[in-house]
């Protein structure tokens, strides 16, 4: 977005004014895990006393940090990664621990997050099995030969993000012959077409169950296209209480990858639970809720 | 089924957003459109600037219409405001055209009357062109209503609560059944705002009821009567409405 | 609020954005082709239907709550519906859309052939015309400027839903708008929204020309003069043919 | 006897600047009596009747109702002191008839109640039943509606009733009887009303005054109707009276000097009887069948002995006494027998009148208005 | 005359169980004359026009084309066979006049050439400038489309026109024109034609025979007009023949037996020097002021030379030779001077006829149809 992007010129200032009493909004990005750990981060708080509603599939990071930015959510569970990259764009950081460390200068005014959990839940170029043996896939390296036979489905947002396609191209050499966009956040949609072979390759989040459940390859990145993505609560500072704080930090510590692809697995799996069911279900479990 | 009963209170819960995101723009285009339609009518010129302008509103695309509002208006991204006031506007563009048909369709020979009985121009606006025109105005409402509450499930995709995010929901997840219960909610909507329509209607309107007296048709000049026993189709003349809307652009 | 309008100027003027597999031509051809196949497939099914309906005044009751049903249906429920149970691709898409325009054209059809003038249609009938005749020669040639007009409504709404599709993996000048949204790309949205709102005005003028150069001169004039008639809109297929599109 | 109740001075209506659609109209009205504006479609009528209550302006030219210019008053009070009747009776449907009646006392500030009871009362004066006031304008028949209307304009007693094609719209027998009924009205309560029709046979009905307009809005005629009708003042008037009128200003003169002379009647069981003609008969031999009542049945006629003819032939048309001569002179010319039954007011047989006799009281009505010249 | 070309027989047509429309109606209609169906509104006469060509299927009973069952032809070829005009002229909209009238021919697989330039013809035929083809008949007046519509029935020549209430919708005026239109038309071509109207006057002028239908779809008497003037079965019939029907019936007599006087005339420049009625004038002094070409002006009153009257009075309605006793006795009435003006074909004074002597002739009428019964 250039300057001129309504987003930036909303005010920051209006996030004052929509709560009442401390009351916390969780928003969430436009796809099921997101809306899982926004359900995650609202029953902890509420379960620590700390009124907490949510507020889910805002959109994009692109949408959702200026919703933070200007208050319409308080809270949004984010990935530090794709986060510091969207806060600066020519982050070189990698690893989980360097990018812990650029993140809070790097973000504006008003805005922080909270301490990173061990869970993470990376973007992965992902084949069948059929195509891995057509071509002898393994890493992202061998997918660069033939990256001009080859067309690429991911979210929309593939062709900017410095992961994406300028990603691919910088750290691989590697143009494929054609985006195709999907909506669905790696979803069925996605699924779907790598498994018809409209698409030979998918970006797909490396907690989706479906990797397992298909039997999908997912290529390996030597060159760490794919930097760290640590699920990490970004916050407005406007509300945010020491209570809250604490109470999501819990959750941070607690949570890993596995229990990230179970959750998947719950909602969007055959069991299709309700994202706040399936939340309760592991804060209960891991006892940070009754 | 099983679905829909665990998950029920979500549901109802966005069928509330659903309807207060489908009837505020409702209400609030027919306080704009009924004044805006009267003062289209006081010319030619007037009113097909009005209709050409209704028309061209249309085309724009709601979700386009739902991200440009806020830096038009200044509200913030994700507020429901946005919402409201794009269906206000698709309303308006509607409901100008169905209100200023629905003062065309009150007899004209009716407001000579009144004005010989010595009505004053308010006092006749309030008590015998808007009475008159509830019936075209609520068809037009009607349609508005429909429209809206089909139109609402869009704002979604920005993730503003309302039915529609059974949809985005039930496509991430592959769920067919949370869509279809998506879909059966938002008709059930419609068809409730169409019966709370249609009987408010009623209400106001008790004379469209009065069925005719055998003698009033012989009121009417001889000419026609009886030349054709055959059904006489439905007036549609209301066709006017959209095809001119239609036509907005090549006017 | 100026730089809005600059950028999304500077977007559309940027070369960059009119060529290629994702250029505005490209685009605006599939847009076009998208809408083309929804119209033709929905006419198909909306015409003969109206016809018969309009003609015998059979079924005309089913015909209005079966329109009316089908015009409540979400066009975003209905899709994702489509593409869940039948996969991506180009027809899901285009069925949902044509399952949302079928009901004006329907009453389109419909509305026009009971528009024109029963004592017409009678004194055909008295000239000694078969129910085919009376029905090609005489209602249907007068009927066209109204069922004209609902076409017209049509390919607007068309035109209008067609962006849609683009939240599956469709083309379409739709994608502007979804691939603008998610990268918050606001002169990419506005730029879209102008192409399509163009894009409507363009084909609606090209429509206006069409009707003007080939429907009777008689028959519109016909037409104007029972436009001057009282809107029946308490008609419940009359309005329905007042539904538009615009949804995206 | 007439005073002038609304005079226009040289009035000229032109709209948009076009042929003047009223051309230098000057002509008053008279208090307490019917004049009839008439006149082919377009000429004008209806905008002169408008301009009375200011719902058209006049281009140029006074129009003074009771000695007041009607410019000095404001337009909706004025409008509220005048009934307006028009084609289509104009009433508000969405609302009940005796609100409908009560419309103007409501605008004029009288209670509900009040204005009720009054538009109550009107509903028998103009002929309606009590029990239709709850209804609604839709559930009357046309010349219910129309009575209705006249309700309507009568509700604040205004001395001037305005009416505009008031019965054009209702069929024929239907006409003729609100025609009556207005006929009557107009004796008990002695309004002033401007009436405008196209229909010149109307126009003679009801008129105590005609003014026949002529295309381009001029008045070509403005007089009793008798006299138009026998004297037209030119081609066109002459032309727009159309035919008949010889025959139909005869409707103009009082039957008083025809002669009724006695008839020979049988009843029906007589005339099986009946043993024909007597001879000599002055009357050709016809006999007057009438019923037990003594109302007439038809014509035994001459040739029923010799069976040359039927029984009984059906009669011509009645002529009730106290009728014009131009029902007098039809009942003779559509007798079978030549002899016009006349009847008393209960239908009753009075006798017969002869058209030869009719022809000369028609003749010395002539010469004497011929000296009065 | 009359070979029958039509016939009902027991027809009854019932319209969704209700009371019937058309009761047991048995009549016969004569080849080559108009036969006029008449009665008051929702009587069944467009039901029984309309059952002849098939568009309304009778209940029970049967109809019969010259002498075929109009049920052994199928329905559009049947109505290929007769005419049909209607109130509105239901012409097509988006076709030209022309093609229009070439429907029917075109139906029949005329060629377009051939189907247009009889069309063509038509159009002189029905009394249309040639021009008016290439139009769409909204730009056409309405009487102008009716004529197409005319012409429309008579493109494929078929022997029956059936026309319900074509002219109804027409104003006064052009109806006239219309009507004699008809008349002429009727003259050259010998068509057998079914007329439907709802007014007496109509039915007079037009009918070789009337057929008055009662409420509730009875045939109440069938006969010629004159017959229903003069001797209406009923009191229904009576009714609705209306008011002066003596003197209407006037129109069936011819004025033949009438003596026309010769009258002494001045040109409006004598008028001035005339010194005023020479004593014993026969005419009590009147004079008949003429133009040059003897046409009249109006009468010079006796009264004028001592300025008792006016120098001219206004003539009353002209007597043209040939016409019906109607016309010469209004003549007769409406002239101030009780003289009739008899004028040629031109237009120029022929002399004066006087009341007494057209009653004479009316009574020697009667009788002499009085003796034929
Ligand atoms: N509001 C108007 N604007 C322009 N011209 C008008 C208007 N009203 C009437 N006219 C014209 O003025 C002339 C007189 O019209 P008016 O209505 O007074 O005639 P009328 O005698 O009442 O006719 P009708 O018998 O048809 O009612 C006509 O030529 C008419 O076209
Ligand atoms: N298609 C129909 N269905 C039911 N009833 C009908 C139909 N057509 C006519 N009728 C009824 O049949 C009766 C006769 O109708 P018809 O049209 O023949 O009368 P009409 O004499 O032509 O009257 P008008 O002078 O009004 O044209 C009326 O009572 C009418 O209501
Ligand atoms: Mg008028
Ligand atoms: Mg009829």
């Amino acid at each position: 977005g250039g300057s001129s992007n309504p987003l930036s010129s909303a005010p920051a200032t209006g996030g004052a004014s929509t709560g009442s009493g401390g009351a916390l909004v969780v928003g969430s990005a436009d796809f099921p895990e997101s809306q899982i750990m926004a359900e995650v981060y609202a029953g902890a708080l509420n379960a620590a006393g700390v009124t907490a509603s949510t507020k889910p599939n805002i959109g994009s990071r692109e949408v959702y940090f200026k919703a933070v930015q200007d208050g319409s959510v308080d809270v949004i569970p984010d990935y530090s990664g794709n986060l510091l990259l969207h806060v600066n764009k020519d982050a070189t950081e990698v690893s989980a621990e360097d990018i812990a460390k650029a993140l809070p200068a790097k973000l504006p005014d008003g805005l922080a997050v909270l301490d990173a959990s061990k869970a993470e839940d990376k973007d992965a170029m992902v084949v069948t099995k059929a195509t891995a043996e057509k071509y002898q896939l393994k890493s992202i390296e061998d997918l660069a030969k033939v990256c001009s036979e080859i067309v690429v489905g991911a979210p929309a947002t593939f062709a900017e993000r410095a992961y994406g396609l300028p990603g691919l191209k910088k750290n691989y050499n590697c143009v494929p012959k054609k985006l195709e966009p999907f909506s669905d956040g790696g979803g069925p949609l996605t699924l779907k077409a790598l498994l018809s072979d409209q698409v030979q390759v998918a970006d797909i989040f490396t907690t989706t169950p479906s990797i397992a459940d298909n039997d999908l390859v997912v290529l390996e990145d030597p060159k760490n296209n794919f930097i760290a993505q640590q699920v990490l609560p970004l916050y407005n500072k406007a509300k945010m209480t020491d209570k809250a704080k604490d109470a999501l930090n819990a959750v941070s510590r607690i949570l890993t990858t596995d229990d990230l692809i179970n959750l998947n697995r719950a909602v969007s799996g055959t069991q299709k639970q309700n994202p706040k069911d399936a939340a309760a279900a592991w804060l209960k479990d891991k006892g940070l809720a009754k | 089924m099983d679905w829909f009963l665990a998950n029920s209170g979500q549901v109802f819960t966005l069928a509330g957003q659903h309807l207060a995101l489908a009837v505020l723009p409702m209400v609030f285009g027919l306080l704009i459109s009924i004044p805006l339609a009267q003062v289209a009518r006081q010319s030619k010129a007037l009113r097909s600037v009005v209709v050409t302008a209704s028309s061209l509103l249309y085309t724009i695309p709601s979700l386009a219409l739902f991200i440009i509002l806020p830096t038009i208006i200044g509200t913030r991204i994700l507020d429901p405001l946005n919402v409201v006031v794009a269906l206000t506007i698709y309303a308006v563009a509607l409901l100008v055209r169905a209100a200023l048909d629905a003062f065309d369709s009150v007899d004209e020979d009716l407001r000579q009357a009144a004005v010989a009985m010595g009505f004053k121009p308010v006092a006749r606006f309030l008590q015998i062109d808007l009475p008159l025109s509830l019936p075209v105005m609520f068809a037009g409402l009607r349609v508005v209503s429909v429209s809206n509450i089909s139109l609402v499930s869009v704002a979604a995709l920005l993730g503003i609560g309302n039915l529609g995010m059974l949809f985005t929901s039930g496509l991430q997840r592959d769920f067919v059944t949370e869509v279809v219960v998506g879909i059966i909610a938002i008709l059930i909507l419609a068809l409730l705002m169409d019966a709370v329509l249609v009987l408010l209607e009623r209400l106001l309107t008790p004379w469209t009821r009065a069925g005719a007296a055998p003698g009033a048709v012989a009121a009417r000049p001889h000419a026609g009567s009886g030349a054709s026993p055959e059904k006489t189709g439905p007036a549609a003349a209301a066709m006017r409405l959209s095809d001119a809307q239609a036509g907005g652009g090549g006017a | 609020m100026s730089n809005v309008i600059t950028d999304t100027f500077d977007w559309l003027a940027d070369p960059a954005h009119w060529a290629g597999a994702a250029g505005v031509p490209a685009r605006l051809a599939e847009h076009l082709q998208y809408t083309g196949l929804v119209m033709l497939i929905a006419t198909a099914i909306a015409i003969p239907i109206g016809l018969y309906v309009g003609h015998t005044g059979r079924g005309r009751v089913a015909v209005v709550a079966l329109a009316g049903a089908l015009r409540a249906l979400p066009t975003l429920g209905l899709l994702t519906l489509f593409v869940l149970l039948a996969g991506i691709g180009l027809m899901p898409p285009i069925w949902a859309l044509v399952i949302l325009t079928v009901p004006p054209l329907l009453a389109g059809t419909y509305a026009g052939i009971s528009s024109v003038d029963r004592n017409v249609v009678d004194a055909a009938r008295a000239m000694g015309m078969t129910e085919l005749q009376v029905l090609f020669r005489a209602e249907f040639p007068n009927a066209l400027p109204v069922m004209f007009g609902g076409f017209r409504t049509g390919v607007l709404q068309v035109i209008a839903t067609v962006s849609v599709v683009a939240y599956i993996n469709l083309g379409g000048l739709g994608r502007y708008l979804f691939d603008g949204l998610v990268l918050s790309d606001f002169p990419q949205m506005l730029g879209g929204s102008l192409l399509i709102a163009g894009l409507a005005i363009a084909v609606d003028l090209v429509l206006a020309l069409f009707q003007r150069l080939f429907l009777s001169p008689g028959a519109s004039s016909q037409s104007n003069r029972s436009r001057q008639a009282a809107v029946d809109l308490t008609d419940p297929v009359t309005a329905e043919a007042v539904v538009k599109g615009g949804m995206s | 006897m007439a005073e002038a109740m609304i005079e226009f001075q040289s009035v000229t209506k032109r709209y948009q600047g076009g042929q003047p659609a009223v051309d230098d109209l000057t002509m008053s009205i008279d208090q307490g009596a019917i004049t009839v504006f008439v006149g082919p479609s377009g000429c004008g009528k209806t905008t002169s009747l408008r301009m009375i209550n200011r719902m058209v302006e006049p281009t140029s030219g006074t129009i003074t109702v009771g000695g007041e210019d009607v410019t000095s008053v404001p337009a909706a009070r004025l409008r509220r002191s005048m009934g307006y009747v028009m084609q289509s009776s104009g009433l508000m449907p969405h609302r009940s008839v005796l609100d409908n009646i009560a419309t103007v006392p409501r605008l004029n500030g009288v209670s509900r109640t009040d204005a009720r009871r009054r538009a109550q009362e009107l509903l028998e004066v103009v002929g309606l039943a009590p029990s239709l006031g709850k209804r609604y304008p839709s559930q009357l028949s046309g010349g219910q509606q129309q009575r209705v209307g006249v309700a309507r304009a009568l509700a604040a007693d205004p001395p001037v009733l305005l009416m505009d094609e008031p019965f054009s719209a209702v069929d024929p027998v239907v006409r003729d009887e609100l025609q009556k009924e207005l006929l009557r009205l107009q004796r008990d309560l002695a309004k002033t009303i401007v009436f405008v029709t196209h229909d010149i046979d109307e126009a003679t009905v009801l008129g105590d005054k005609v003014a026949v307009f002529g295309v381009g809005g001029k008045l070509a005629q403005y007089a009793a109707p008798e006299e138009i009708l026998r004297a037209p003042a030119n081609d066109f008037v002459a032309s727009f009276v159309g035919r008949d009128r010889g025959f139909r200003h005869l409707a103009f003169s009082p039957s008083d000097g025809v002669t009724i002379h006695e008839v020979s009647t049988l009843t029906p069981a007589e005339l099986e009887h009946d043993g024909g003609p007597p001879d000599g008969n002055w009357n050709d031999g016809w006999k007057l069948v009438v019923d037990a009542g003594r109302r007439p049945l038809g014509w035994a006629g001459p040739g029923r002995a010799t069976g040359a003819g039927p029984v009984m032939v059906p009669g011509g048309s009645l002529f009730r006494k106290g009728e014009t001569l131009r029902r007098a002179l039809d009942a003779a010319l559509s007798s079978p027998s030549g002899l016009g039954v006349a009847v008393d007011a209960e239908g009753r047989v009075a006798g017969v009148i002869q058209a030869a006799e009719v022809l000369a009281v028609i003749e010395a009505g002539r010469r004497v208005r011929q000296g009065a010249l």
